[in-house]
């Protein structure tokens, strides 16, 4: 345990506790941009019901100079403004923590513990003397603990007032207002408490070049640049915030200058099988376009992800994933779809994975998942979650390639068609297993049926054995061929690792924190799609135990790992978290010291 | 089967349209339907309809669900593309295929199971929607394809149908597309090519969701009691395992009556049903007047045919979102991608 | 959340009705809505109308989808099952419940997204089946458990909803509800309790399917352009990010009208609606009737309110499939299995 | 090869091309019935189209005194009566066979091959003499040539009188005009070729106490006996004959004889979605519910299944599985949604599944199906296929156990709930994961909330970590206790046997007919239920090499022993077929010689 009295710059935990919709978050936002703008790395993350108003959420933000992106399993300093879970949140801080509360009304003797601080704030009195409407009063409790944590914290007083100032551009008096609270409770900290406490920010420089974004929005901007024009979807948490941004990137990026119109269309369909049948739709069409969903959405989609599969259309599916089974827990996180994403749909059907870890992958695998999709022509289902997708992540500034162009796959241009003796739809000229396609419109000669039905190498309607049996063994080559193009597994080594980690998604965080500080030499291998390259087959074979750390109950990608690859399942040990809170490397550690009960799960 | 085409052999002299094609380059692959079936007169009201309206097969997409009248998009313009959904599934289809490339002819053919039953949820919301498309109901009261059950829609035709299933009020397709705002909808007889082309070609002209529910009676499974080509009755002729194992042979029935005019149809059962073909005169003011001149005549025992409802007023899918002219699938990819600078914004926006 | 109930101490002299129950026995755990959500009106209503109605709590069915207005059933009857389907799906859970146990009393609570996107196909279908229950749809022309996306229902109370999303003919349940057959159709207000209340209690009495379509404004996501305390409004005066996240704090709306008389209401957004009570010696002859008064009405920009269609003649799902009156689900189990002798004859046949 | 002049008694193949709509399966299972009454084992297989009328339709009759029910790779004796087929036809006759065709005009040229015999009868002509009506001359040519076959086979011609009066019973114009066309047909035939064949029918005594039946009747059946009062369904080939067989099942025997009134309901829901939600929801109000579909409908019922898991609501669904992937091939056979059904829905979910072999255990697979649905609280799929479904096996007269009473499972009734404390829907009293339910209607303090959000051991709402971990926790114990309740799997030894065989379902036949035929001794093991009883594991840890015969691509099977057990995947080769026919006993020999390539999928 810390000494109590050693200083901890750039290196804790503030949890604030509080009501949803009492605009909270926007207090919480502008404390963790301010970090953030001093130079320290942070990382905000949001755990809110599934409800509107009048229930428990927590804003919980790490200070990590080292960059450490997971939850530590730590509270350093506590912003208790929620009566309901006082107790529980005070039974979260961490020994030698302070606990920040509401001392307009005494409630000591509830909050008491013997190894943690008390910090009370009248933060209701403060505001309702110097502010008169309801909704100001509210409101500028939030910020005014900000302020209260911006002396305690030592977080610089210009910075903030940049931040302010940047939102309420045009709106002084906003402005006025916000820094007035800010000002009282950094007024009410210096005089009552002996500011800075130990846990405090210092400058540095390590967040230069660094955004602050979430994965859905990330994943949103990919789309607009993979030249996506159509987006359809039916709302569900925590998918939707990446259609909204879809929507404001196009506003923003997409307006033809000249006549105003709009170069993309976002359906908002009746339910999910609707949406992903208007992608697929459009896929046919020759539009490149994705639907973004939650998990309920992916049962939902599973008969058209098989036609897909078989009538080999390519559409882009998002599954930015919660915590199931069922309609679950819709605000929490967890990586559990990876098994029905794999296997959607009914008979010999299987689907190209992609699992982004942090926002800057979600962008990039969104140009992936759609080049893939058009070269494979098939659905390609990029698994998120809602750790990635709806939390701020420190994300290095995106850079573009100017020469990139989409990769459309094996399509026959007018031109070419022009010139083609005859053309079939479903046959396998060059043995990758890849037909070529046309688009409607284009040719008279590039007229063909698809259906979901059985089809022959010519598009023809079949019920004979062999013409059906040579379709579905070329689509199994076909899956032989996309494990030479989707992205490679990363791999990290250390000397003398003879054991190993595999996790994928928004596991990394924990592990890559892990890795610095387990009691021995580990690689780590991050699976980034499904299929799996030939790496993972020889990783696994290289090392002789190996931890896969993954956010479910059941060892999903272990699972696909043992059937996929020619390797014994016996040096595969689980070390599993489906709580519904993003896994911490508290976690991570103690399974791997063999202290977690599910592990032993075959 | 449906790739099995017909050969091409035009006569010298066949009449050619403004293409320079004729009637044949409209035709698609050899009917699997049964012989008889209303499906495959309305599939060539459609190709006739096409070949008039001197349309290109190649700027047509054909799309459709799953049953005996979703096989149907196989058996005309073998020129354009098709899609074969799942079952119920083609408006979604339709939709994005349709926000794709607003420069095509779509035409979606579908069955009353296949719309009015797991398809209606879609069906209701392409209707909303507007989406720019012919949308034909090929409605026979049954599922063809499964061997007979009942669908939701109306029971054709029956006389004798006053069992349990009837006592449902059945879905008229009309009704639920005034209901949910459609914008051309009409109702024909797959016997009345008079009736059914113009209205079709309508259809294909109109901007916006055109809805034509066409009486298509089943030959086979129009299964009342008492009728005497019913399947119960052939059941009885032929061993008991053989369940509708044995298709009688059957014509099309075909028709032809004057506007404002009433006319008996006998079915392939014997029944008959009653088609009013609405007054030349007749146009509705409102959705409302437009279901009580139904609800009437249905007291009568009439079915109301012709063009029932329209209205040039309300924008389809594009109007209302307000897309470029030019077709999204065409917009070539620079002027999609915003490039550095745009991901300079984007930093600037979220540092 | 909906666990924590609240504690039951009816004070003296409280009323009781005929089994001894008071109005708290009627109750359910403590609502997690908005404060001032019109759902919260809506399921005190059905508190009171069934502690009037003399139910005991648990011979109630309490049946929902997903949404703020499906979270309701959790808080009314406490002592009555309840469940919440997944999203859209209430109707077919409903439908197999009263197959399986004509005897309960069932209560079905949805919403504008549950029932007329995701859900209209089964809501459409249980409609046809005439399933006997009470349905509500807490109508606010948003998706509130979502954060206020557009439902497909009326912009209810929108004069500045002119945009886009308003461009499509909105569906109205009721006119939907006709459309499919419905047996039982009203439309009332959730402040509308001496509206409400009847129109409940007459619905849980009909032998059939009885849709409520409740106008319930959603506090929080009222989000038109110009309007006092729409929530683009509210954006503006607290830090971007927050989507929503602040909700001000709200009154449920209550009003009070006569039968026959035209009120306004001013909804949380500062726009108003008016709403029609139909007159006391209002009755529809025939569902198109009833579709035009509310067609004439709706020009007006009025939006007509209370019972607007009644038919008891059409039996519901049991009397349709001639069901015994004992409830299936307690018939015993020697009486359900053909036994020795059965299987005796079964040889017999496929011998 | 056979030399050409053995005789060959009760063990030979007849398959007869027709087209369909030509009312020709009457004839069909006449001809096969008729051997079947003569005490010869038989089976009878329909490859018919997704169609009504005009395509290609045939029916293979299996005549085998070995009591063999697969395809062997041979057609002894070919009836061709469909022009589009006729070469088809002709090249699939076993060499030393014979061809039967209608040589009312002349063919020979086309359907010459000299290592088969020609059979033409003039059957048009034949009948267009014989009869008048067109109907008549269409249906009375199949009887003809039945008659025909009469005479080659030597069968017996009381047995098919016995069989026409049985059918045609108080409609005696009709056997006549049936007994005539038999006469014609066997007439000709005696009066123009050497009667009988060197195949031919020998009466036996060994179909004594046997039904012909098809596994959806038979499971229909089953759902009469376990009590079902409510099937909802959407028709779908293969399962619609299983509705239609509880359909007339329950008018036999399910009329009140008092009241007239039906003790029982049968909802044709509007799509798939509805139907298993109708079950699910009469489940929870105490009735016994099923619903019956194909692929399509799993895949569309995923959503559902997942509810069902979570919130713990039995019911029971039949899967008479068809040719996928989509729509694949509806009227033909696979076994491949075994890995969809396993894992329908997103989110941890898993299913319990029961893989019949033939239509007796269909029937009792039935009565399994809702006693474990209702013990474990959980809905329990049956994996059938249209080969068991729609085809008609020999079944042995079903045999009833009056002491028989369904297993509601953990049910409170009024008397318990009165004396009881209080009621929590969720708590696991004593550790084997399943808890008490009550039914809706009972009693006051039964009263509990069903859902699939988040909940609590009280039933409550929850969004907590711990309290919704050990909801799920207890889920995954309640999975392990389905071990021990769903049937063992069928284990039969050889002597001295090292490697073994491992199958599912109605790939039975065809590995019963290869044990006695390898030239190796092979142990064999029936797999009929997921989750795997310990048997398995233990069953494959003592052998050293295992065949797994399934029908699919990808292995399915294979994949979940492979995933659930603790085992050496190295050691299982795959045995598969999947071009929807059903798999013939020359295609496991072929895979257990190592001739087919896709033994090779790991
Ligand atoms: C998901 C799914 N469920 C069921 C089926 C089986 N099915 C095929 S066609 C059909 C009904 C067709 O009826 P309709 O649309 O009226 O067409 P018709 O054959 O009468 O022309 C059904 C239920 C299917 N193909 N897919
Ligand atoms: C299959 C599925 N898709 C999407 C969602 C997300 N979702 C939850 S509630 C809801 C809409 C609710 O709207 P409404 O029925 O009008 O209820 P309200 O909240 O407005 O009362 C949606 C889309 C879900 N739970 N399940
Ligand atoms: S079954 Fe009926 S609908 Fe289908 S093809 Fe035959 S006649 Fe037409
Ligand atoms: S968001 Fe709207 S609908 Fe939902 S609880 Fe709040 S006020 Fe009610
Ligand atoms: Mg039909
Ligand atoms: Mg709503």
């Amino acid at each position: 345990m810390l000494k109590s009295n050693d200083v901890i710059a750039n290196d804790f935990v503030i949890k604030v506790a509080n009501v949803n919709g009492t605009g909270s978050s926007s207090a919480n936002s502008l404390l963790m941009k301010s970090i953030f703008h001093m130079g320290v790395p942070v990382i905000g993350k949001n755990y809110f019901p599934s409800n509107i108003q009048g229930l428990p959420t927590w804003y919980e933000i790490r200070v990590s100079k080292d960059g450490y992106v997971s939850r530590s399993g730590r509270v350093d300093i506590m912003v208790s403004m929620n009566a309901q879970t006082y107790l529980q949140d005070r039974d979260e801080v961490s020994s030698g923590g302070y606990l920040l509360y509401d001392s307009s009304w005494p409630r000591e003797d509830r909050l008491a513990r013997n190894d943690i601080t008390l910090l009370g704030v009248p933060l209701s009195r403060i505001c309702n003397e110097a502010f008169t409407s309801a909704r100001a009063r509210i409101l500028m409790k939030n910020i005014t603990y900000v302020g209260a944590l911006s002396a305690l914290l030592n977080i610089d007083h210009d910075v903030i007032s940049d931040q302010l100032k940047r939102t309420f551009a045009g709106k002084e008096h906003l402005f006025e207002a916000n820094m007035k609270a800010i000002q009282l409770g950094h007024d009410y900290a210096i005089k009552n408490f002996s500011c800075p406490l130990r846990f405090r920010v210092e400058p540095l420089d390590y967040t230069a070049d660094l955004m602050m974004i979430d994965g859905n929005t990330a994943a949103a901007l990919g789309c607009v640049y993979a030249g996506a024009t159509l987006g359809a979807w039916y709302p569900i948490t925590p998918s939707t915030s990446l259609m909204d941004g879809f929507t404001k990137f196009c506003e923003k990026f997409r307006i033809d200058p000249v006549t105003g119109k709009k170069k993309y269309c976002i359906i908002q369909a009746e339910d999910e099988l609707a949406a992903i049948g208007m992608t697929i739709g459009a896929g046919w069409n020759g539009a490149r376009a994705f639907t973004c969903t939650s998990g309920p959405g992916i049962s939902l989609m599973s008969e058209f992800l098989g036609f897909g599969y078989y009538a080999e259309v390519p559409t882009v599916v998002f599954d930015v994933q919660r915590v199931g089974p069922s309609t679950g827990m819709p605000t929490r996180t967890q990586q559990s779809d990876i098994l029905s994403c794999a296997f959607a749909s009914h008979g010999d059907t299987r689907h190209v994975l992609l699992f982004p870890a942090y926002p800057e992958e979600c962008f990039y695998f969104s140009l992936e998942a759609f080049d893939l999709a058009e070269r494979l022509q098939t659905p390609v289902i990029v698994l998120s979650d809602l750790d990635i997708g709806m939390n701020d992540w420190p994300c290095p500034k995106l850079t573009w390639a100017p020469s990139y162009k989409p990769d459309r796959g094996k399509v026959l241009d007018e031109e070419e068609l022009e010139h083609l003796e005859d053309f079939y739809r479903y046959q396998d000229t060059d043995g990758d297993g890849i037909c070529f396609r046309t688009f409607p419109g284009v040719h008279p000669r590039g007229s063909f049926f698809t259906r979901g039905s059985g089809h022959n190498q010519y598009g023809g309607y079949t019920e004979d054995p062999e013409e059906y049996q040579q379709v579905l063994d070329r689509l199994r080559r076909k899956w032989e061929t996309a494990k030479k193009f989707v992205p490679e597994p990363l791999v990290q080594t250390q000397p003398g690792a003879k054991s190993a980690i595999i996790a994928l998604g928004s596991s990394d965080g924990a592990v890559q924190e892990v890795l610095e500080h387990a009691d021995q030499p580990l690689d780590y291998m991050r699976i980034r799609a499904f299929p799996f390259s030939d790496g993972v087959q020889e990783f696994i074979d290289t090392h002789e135990r190996i931890f896969v750390v993954e956010q479910n109950r059941d060892a999903q990608l272990k699972t696909l790992l043992t059937v996929e690859l020619n390797i014994d399942k016996r040096k595969l040990i689980s070390v599993l978290h489906y709580d519904g809170f993003p896994i911490g490397s508290d976690h991570v550690l103690a399974g791997l010291n063999g202290l977690l009960k599910e592990s032993v799960r075959v | 089967m449906s790739y099995i085409s017909k050969p091409r052999v035009p006569y010298a002299g066949i009449k050619r349209n403004k293409l320079g094609l004729t009637i044949r380059d409209y035709e698609g692959g050899m009917s699997t339907l049964c012989a008889g079936c209303g499906h495959d007169s309305i599939t060539a009201a459609l190709v006739q309809a096409f070949f008039e309206l001197e349309v290109a097969p190649h700027q047509v997409a054909k799309l459709s669900g799953i049953g005996c009248s979703s096989k149907t998009p196989a058996y005309f313009l073998d020129g354009a593309h098709g899609l074969n959904a799942v079952h119920g599934r083609m408006p979604a289809i339709a939709t994005g295929a349709n926000a794709a490339n607003r420069n095509l002819y779509y035409v979606g053919v579908s069955g009353d199971g296949d719309s009015l039953s797991i398809g209606i949820g879609q069906f209701a919301h392409a209707i909303r929607r507007n989406v720019n498309m012919l949308y034909i109901i090929e409605n026979n009261g049954v599922y063809g394809l499964t061997k007979g059950q009942f669908s939701a829609s109306a029971d054709i035709g029956s006389t004798a149908k006053k069992g349990e299933q009837n006592q449902n009020l059945p879905i008229d397709p009309v009704v639920l597309a005034l209901s949910v705002g459609a914008t051309y909808v009409a109702r024909s007889f797959s016997g009345d090519k008079d009736q059914l082309i113009p209205i079709l070609k309508g259809g294909l002209m109109h901007q916006g969701f055109a809805l034509i529910d066409v009486i298509s009676p089943c030959v086979t499974f129009n299964d009342h009691a008492g009728s005497t080509k019913s399947y119960a009755h052939t059941r009885e002729h032929i061993h008991e395992t053989v369940r509708s194992d044995f298709v009688p042979p059957a014509e099309a029935i075909e028709i032809e009556y004057q506007k404002g005019s009433v006319t008996p149809v006998r079915l392939h059962d014997g029944s008959h049903i009653l088609l009013r073909k609405v007054a030349p005169e007749f146009s509705a003011e409102s959705r409302s007047e437009t279901v009580s001149y139904i609800e009437k005549h249905q007291a009568k025992g009439e079915i109301v045919t012709g063009l029932l409802f329209l209205d040039e007023g309300p924008g389809d899918l594009h109007e209302t979102s307000d897309t470029t002219e030019q077709p999204l699938c065409a917009i070539e990819y620079d002027s999609l991608c915003p490039g550095e600078s745009g991901l300079e914004d984007v930093y600037r926006i979220y540092r």
